[in-house]
């Protein structure tokens, strides 16, 4: 193995209190180090990652004339950049740093203190032996764009591109549906204060449309991402509403108009509780307020035979049957991501007999059958026009299921709170609440759920088993039947209802997968999108630029997604407004001399970062859009290409380091 | 050329070798006279009667320039590398086999026992009834005889004795060789110490003429036998296994040339480990398929890829031979 | 493709009428089966209790002859057999030191199961393979007016069971219907007959019993199908029993789905195994 | 796999695990923070992408003693850079069949694909491969390497 004598190597070892130190002997640790070849100082200490612990490595190499800095503490994904900082500050050159992990690779996974300080004493001199090859590098300083792309205008997304757009910001809010409003748009009353959602979020739909600030782009998918943090590239596929936009004026003179007299395709928007025509707005406050056509229902696009009596009656000229597809580009610094949730297919609970029972409901149509302006105009009425005099609303349908879902969806216990409230206050009928536990964190929660106790609405504890029609008695003839083991009483019982409400929870959306692929970040287990950290970075991702508000990030509720929108619009603001953004240089770079125009490398490289040049018969690197992948060196026969950071002889003699004593 | 100078002492030595190195310094044809005004052979088997005893009798450092080629294989080949590195001031693996062991090194993926039991036990046309052996030391009437010992692990010249420079090639190029003669005459800077001489710093694309393309995508590999080579087209790209891309150009793109595909005998280029590990991952890099059976297709049409990666370089490889 | 059969020992006994009618059926429809040689006890569920290690070596055993018999597929109508052969199967699939163990012990009679030989419920095949179509065109004395309630019991389409709907099964009112007859939905289409609980707390299980008969009769079905030997005998065997401990009348012919085919494809009744019932007479009018 | 006692008490296998940074080096922080115990038995080195792992570096870890080398990477679709992982993949493929004439137990080398989020997959396939290695025994790779046979 090569050696490098001019290398002075300062070595730290952390405790993080007991986290480490209760597993790893960090003083045998030191002392080994110190005998290590180019290692001129090794410490132990207990916070490395403290002021005092940074300030001891800057003491240090101006005392001990250190030129490599090496510190044994967590993960480098966590603390890099800390003590890459401090390094910097102590006078040397940042990229003269190396990190050790001996918390998240050893000392938290390890049971044996002997074993887990042997694999520190490796990683340790697989580190030492690396570290003498780095070379001083700098970052590199790319501007970022002001503008900031939004995905998904729900709730979150309406409150962060109004919080960017008032700062300043040039915002794009791309939707996919016609309308923004997101679910909430849907539901009657917010918990636990009950104030009228309609009320509180149709003045920041159309706020986002009047914004000077804000280009809406509904009826519109995300269908490329190109770039890096600071200058991303993103295409916006317009899907077709066969309606100018800029002309529509929200007369809604063409579904009068439309040949279809009565309604009679399902209606989205009110989940399928009532009916609409081919040529439809979503419901009356959508936003944009602009018309759109449903292709697959519409006469003229099934048999090419209406005769347009929507366009006719439209006295703007608004329709254009030929449009197609538009894609939109466009340029953005960073991107939110607030894609939210899906609710669960209560279909995939059939023991609770949705889809089998007319009269089993989801949380979802009860939303818009409660809504003044859903389907029954606020009247609750079953299918058949009847009033429900008993209603039994079950919790946690696919949530907290090792057959379906496994984690709590957070806003059911809140939710089906205020629906029994609700239902109660517009049916009088008999409410049954079946919970498995009362989950009522939030501030006036519990307070909510002590009023509806007060309220005669019953709580059974206990997982509902099924809901049938099979009656064994006359009082429970023509009804649903709740068989439940009531854990309080500890019996099974059975609750005849009229109406029974499943509480569905969050799931990721059905898209997620394809839209964490699209941006390059990583979802957790459950398929929601992976933040940075849990604690500390809860709205950044890995990939620098993006971040991720509401609950496509995990179930969550109206005010807890507000929050989070308003955290990641910081996020994005601080990142903007910085000016610029410095680019880890593990970027690769051709030794021209050695390279011999194969043109192997070329079709390594998904960013099309290497072009070969015929006149000199040579591949080049364009280090702006070289991501650091490193795949291309291992492809050059030659040796010609070098990836900063991680050159061959780094990991050679980290890996020789790392066996060899 | 300048009488007063003393000529320089020569000698041309090979170990386990095919003898093509030694052709190869024949094939200089004309200018050997040139060498032979500098400098005086004053060893080599293939054409004079200079024995052992005479070359281990000279004084150390006597000899100005060894071409030492062909691997080390036995007692004998060590014991003149010894000998040779003690007399000659610089010493010189010329060739394959001398560099990273060659085609001899091949035999690193069997033991010696495997190899004397097929040689002695199983070939086709062996008449050994008793299964004798050959023995290092025999015992017969008048005495003993001795014969050389037969290693277990085929060596580099390097790995046995210090090596001055390197000249790869199997055989090396003689141009190659009598430019680097004349350089040592002429008294030219040489380079520093464990130096590939005699070759370029580049692999063999940067000569090669043929038309390379970034579309490599190649879903299986042919023996040469099985494609019709259209004469023009990078070979790998026509799916012809061509170490061509890791190996050390210098030979003129000899076989590419004469439309076979380059086996890899001038080595790695400075700096790789590995000439294996690195033509492999070379050729790996061109394949195209994402389903593992899709990817196994392709790297499955690839017959003995070890022993086509390792072909001239397996003693000097990091893993030296097979390991079990 | 060729079909192995494995009847298991209700087949041959208390559940007779079900071998026969199944076996006219299939003839009827085309379909060849091969009994496997040498069968044994299917293990059950009583020996899953016991000794897990048996009760898979034990069916097995079953499957192995099966591979050595050399079918594509084996025949399985027994609910509990079914079962028990998709719990080996899948155990056997699934956990390879199970799967090394059990061949080791097969390996004694020179068997082995490597997966091979896949197990199918008649239901299965006639309705997922064959379709409701096929079967239609079989049927020669459509049997209109005449409502069928399909009972599956607890064993045949859980846990391991994929080829029904397990909350909601259909396959045997998808036969009903392809009969000319009218299924009736109803929700106890797979809850316990009970068991052998009808022997052991009658009470209990008279009571089970009752529950699923009444229910049954409620919907204003006129006969109940099985695809399972125990289910069809308690239900058949205790109804007058229980009508009369319970006062109440809740006697409906209980008769294998394969029975019901057979009459709608108008196999003579001795054929079907309608003698051995106990209320044959219910059903012929 | 739970790790057994035997495992703990035995000879604990070295192995060299290349991880990506963006999938299978986080899924070890996660397993870190999830406190996951496994074999003490990996040493990481961090790469970008799997796509960097020159199978030169393999063949160095065997060299230098490793018992095992563990390839960790995005799923399939799922690399941070599109596609680095399929390119890992081939070079695997035909680096498995080069070991194997080498004399080496291609159980030693293993790749697997273990996302950001399966802390727990992690954790099972270390605590496998460690049994797997303990079974095959320690490598004697390096000795075979550093002892010329004459």
């Amino acid at each position: 193995m090569p050696v490098n004598e001019e290398a002075r190597v300062g070595f730290y070892i952390c405790h993080c209190g007991h986290n480490i130190a209760n597993m790893v002997d960090v003083t045998a640790v030191a002392e080994y180090a110190a005998k290590l070849p180019n290692v001129v100082l090794s410490r132990d200490y207990k916070y490395m990652c403290s002021d005092p612990g940074q300030e001891m490595i800057a003491k240090d190499v101006e005392v001990f004339k250190l030129n490599r800095i090496v510190v044994a503490s967590c993960s480098p994904l966590l603390h890099e950049n800390t003590f890459r900082t401090a390094t910097s500050k102590a006078g040397i050159n940042q990229f003269y740093f190396q990190m050790v992990n001996i918390r998240e690779n050893a000392s938290w996974v390890h049971e044996d203190k002997e074993m887990a300080t042997l694999k520190a004493k490796d990683l340790v001199r697989a580190a030492i032996s690396r570290v003498v090859f780095h070379k001083a590098l700098e970052k590199k300083k790319v501007p970022v764009n002001p503008d900031v792309l939004i995905v998904g205008g729900g709730i979150s997304g309406i409150s962060a591109a109004l919080t960017i757009a008032n700062a300043g910001k040039k915002v794009y809010l791309v939707e996919k549906e016609p309308t923004i409003g997101g679910y909430m748009a849907k539901f009657d009353k917010t918990f636990p204060t009950l104030d009228c959602a309609a009320c509180i979020l149709t003045p920041k739909m159309s706020a986002v449309l009047k914004h000077p600030g804000i280009t809406l782009l509904s009826y519109s998918e995300v269908s490329a991402v190109d770039g890096y943090v600071g200058n991303y590239h993103v295409k916006v596929t317009r899907k077709p509403r066969y309606i100018i936009e800029e002309k529509c004026v929200g007369c809604f003179a063409c579904i009068d108009a439309c040949i279809f007299k009565e309604a009679k395709f399902s209606d989205e928007f009110n989940e399928g509780l009532s009916k609409r025509k081919p040529v439809y707005i979503p419901f009356p406050q959508a936003t944009p307020q602009v018309v759109l056509i449903d292709d697959k229902t519409c006469i003229h696009f099934k048999t090419g035979k209406c005769p347009q009596t929507c366009a006719k009656a439209c006295d703007r000229n608004a329709f254009d049957f030929d449009q197609k597809p538009v894609v939109q580009e466009l340029e953005v610094g960073t991107i939110l991501l607030c894609t939210g949730f899906q609710p669960f297919d209560a279909a995939r609970a059939p023991y609770y007999g949705y889809g089998r029972y007319s009269n089993v409901y989801t949380s979802l149509e009860v939303e818009r059958l409660v809504n003044a302006s859903g389907p029954t105009g606020g009247h609750v009425v079953l299918r058949d026009k009847s009033k429900p005099k008993s209603i039994g609303i079950i919790h946690c349908v696919g949530s907290r299921d090792e057959k379906t879902n496994k984690w709590c969806s957070r806003v059911c216990c809140m939710y089906s709170l205020k629906l029994a409230h609700l239902l109660k206050e517009h049916t009088d009928a008999e409410i049954y609440n079946f919970y498995i536990d009362m989950r009522t964190p939030g501030k006036g929660y519990e307070e909510f759920y002590d009023k509806l106790l007060n309220e005669g609405v019953h709580f059974i504890r206990g997982r509902v088993a099924e809901v049938s029609d099979w009656a064994i008695n006359d009082h429970e003839k023509g009804k649903l039947v709740i068989r439940v083991e009531d854990t309080l009483i500890g019996m099974v019982r059975r609750i005849p209802v009229d109406m029974v409400v499943l509480a569905v929870g969050i799931e990721p959306g059905k898209d997620a997968q394809d839209i964490r692929r699209m941006f390059n970040i990583s979802c957790s287990n459950e398929g929601f999108f992976l933040e940075r950290h849990p604690k500390l970075a809860p709205v950044e991702t890995f990939t620098d630029g993006i971040y991720i508000a509401g609950a496509c990030q995990g179930p969550r509720d109206i005010p807890d997604s507000v929050a989070q929108a308003g955290a990641a619009a910081a996020q994005a603001l601080a990142l903007i407004d910085s000016g610029f953004v410095e680019l880890e240089p593990n970027t690769a770079f051709i030794t021209e001399e050695l390279c011999c125009g194969c043109q192997v490398c070329i079709n390594m490289c998904p960013y099309h970062a290497i072009t070969f040049d015929d006149g000199k018969g040579k591949s080049h690197i364009n280090e702006a859009l070289c991501k650091g992948c490193g795949t291309c060196v291992a492809a050059c026969g030659s040796g010609a290409i070098t990836q900063n950071l991680f050159e061959d002889q780094q990991i050679l003699s980290e890996i020789y380091g790392l066996l060899v004593e | 050329m300048a009488q007063d100078k003393p000529k320089l002492k020569l000698a041309v030595y090979w170990g386990a070798a095919c003898g093509g190195c030694c052709v190869s310094v024949l094939d200089v044809h004309e200018k050997l006279l040139d060498i032979l005004a500098h400098a005086d052979l004053v060893f080599w088997p293939i054409a004079l009667d200079i024995k052992y005893k005479d070359v281990e009798e000279m004084p150390d450092g006597s000899i100005d320039i060894t071409l030492f080629n062909g691997a080390v294989r036995n007692s004998e080949n060590e014991h003149m590398a010894h000998v040779l590195r003690q007399k000659s001031k610089i010493l010189i693996a010329y060739g394959s086999c001398a560099y990273l062991g060659g085609i001899p090194g091949l035999a690193n993926f069997s033991t010696r026992e495997e190899l004397l039991r097929r040689v002695y036990e199983e070939s086709e046309s062996l008449d050994n009834p008793q299964k004798i052996h050959p023995q290092p030391s025999t015992e017969v009437s008048e005495g003993h005889l001795h014969i050389p010992s037969f290693y277990n692990d085929v060596l580099t010249l390097g790995q046995v004795v210090d090596v001055d420079y390197y000249i790869p090639g199997c055989p090396p190029q003689s141009e190659r060789l009598v430019e680097v003669f004349m350089d040592i005459v002429s008294g030219k800077d040489l380079p520093p110490k464990g130096s590939v001489i005699g070759a370029s710093i580049r692999v063999q694309c940067d000569e090669c003429k043929r038309k390379k393309s970034d579309k490599k995508g190649i879903t299986r590999f042919y023996r040469p036998w099985e494609v019709t080579d259209d004469g023009e087209t990078c070979l790998n790209e026509q799916g012809i296994l061509c170490m061509g891309p890791a190996t050390r150009a210098g030979c003129g793109v000899r076989c590419v040339e004469g439309n076979a595909p380059c086996r890899g005998c001038y080595g790695p280029l400075d700096g790789i480990g590995d000439a294996g590990a690195r033509i492999l991952s070379a050729i790996a890099s061109m394949l195209d398929g994402k389903e593992p059976e899709e990817i196994s297709r392709a790297t499955d049409s690839i017959v003995d890829p070890a022993g086509t990666f390792y072909r001239f370089s397996l003693p000097g490889s990091k893993l030296r031979r097979k390991v079990s | 493709m060729k079909y192995l059969y494995y009847p298991g020992c209700s087949l041959k006994s208390s559940g007779k009428h079900y071998e026969i009618s199944l076996l006219a059926v299939l003839q009827k429809l085309g379909i060849e089966v091969e009994e496997l040689e040498n069968w044994n006890c299917c293990g059950a569920t009583n020996y899953m209790s016991i000794n897990e290690n048996y009760a898979l070596e034990i069916t097995a055993r079953n499957l192995g002859i099966a591979e050595k018999q050399g079918g594509d597929e084996v025949i399985v109508p027994c609910a509990a057999c079914f079962m028990g052969f998709l719990k080996t199967q899948k155990y056997m699939e699934s956990e390879s030191g199970i799967r090394d163990r059990v061949n080791q012990i097969l390996n004694h009679s020179g068997l082995s199961y490597n997966g091979k030989v896949q197990i199918r419920h008649p239901l299965d095949l006639l309705v997922n393979q064959l379709g409701a179509d096929a079967l239609t065109r079989t049927v020669e004395m459509p049997l209109k007016d005449l409502k069928v309630a399909s009972y599956y019991g607890c064993q045949l389409i859980r846990p391991y069971a994929t080829f029904d709907d397990q909350w909601n099964p259909h396959t045997m009112d998808d036969i009903a219907r392809a009969m000319g007859a009218t299924p009736v939905d109803w929700p106890l289409k797979s809850r316990c007959c009970s068991g052998s609980m009808t022997s052991t707390m009658t009470d209990i299980g008279l009571r089970m019993n009752y529950v699923i008969l009444k229910e049954a009769k409620s919907r204003g079905a006129d006969v109940i199908i099985t695809a399972c030997p125990l289910c069809q005998f308690n239900l058949e065997c205790f109804q007058g029993k229980i009508s009369r401990k319970l006062k109440d009348d809740v006697r409906i012919p209980v008769m294998y789905f394969t029975q019901l085919m057979g009459l709608a494809m108008g196999i003579p009744a001795k054929k079907l195994g309608l003698k051995q019932m106990l209320s044959p007479s219910l059903v012929l009018n | 796999m739970p790790l057994t006692e035997q495992t703990k008490q035995d000879w604990s296998p070295r192995i060299v695990a290349f991880f990506c940074n963006w999938c299978t080096y986080t899924a070890s922080d996660l397993a870190g923070v999830s406190r996951l115990r496994y074999a003490p038995s990996t040493r990481v080195i961090r790469v970008m992408c799997s796509g960097r792992i020159d199978p030169e570096f393999v063949i160095e870890a065997f060299t230098q003693g490793a018992d095992g080398v563990l390839i960790g990477g995005c799923h399939p679709g799922d690399c941070h850079y599109s596609e680095g992982n399929y390119k890992c993949l081939r070079r695997y493929h035909l680096l498995q069949r080069v070991i194997a004439q080498m004399g080496i137990d291609q159980r030693r080398l293993r790749l697997e694909w273990i996302s950001a989020s399966e802390g727990k997959r992690l954790q099972e396939v270390v605590n496998e491969m460690t049994e797997t290695l303990r079974q095959l025994g320690p490598s004697t790779i390096r000795e075979v390497v550093q002892t010329v046979i004459k």
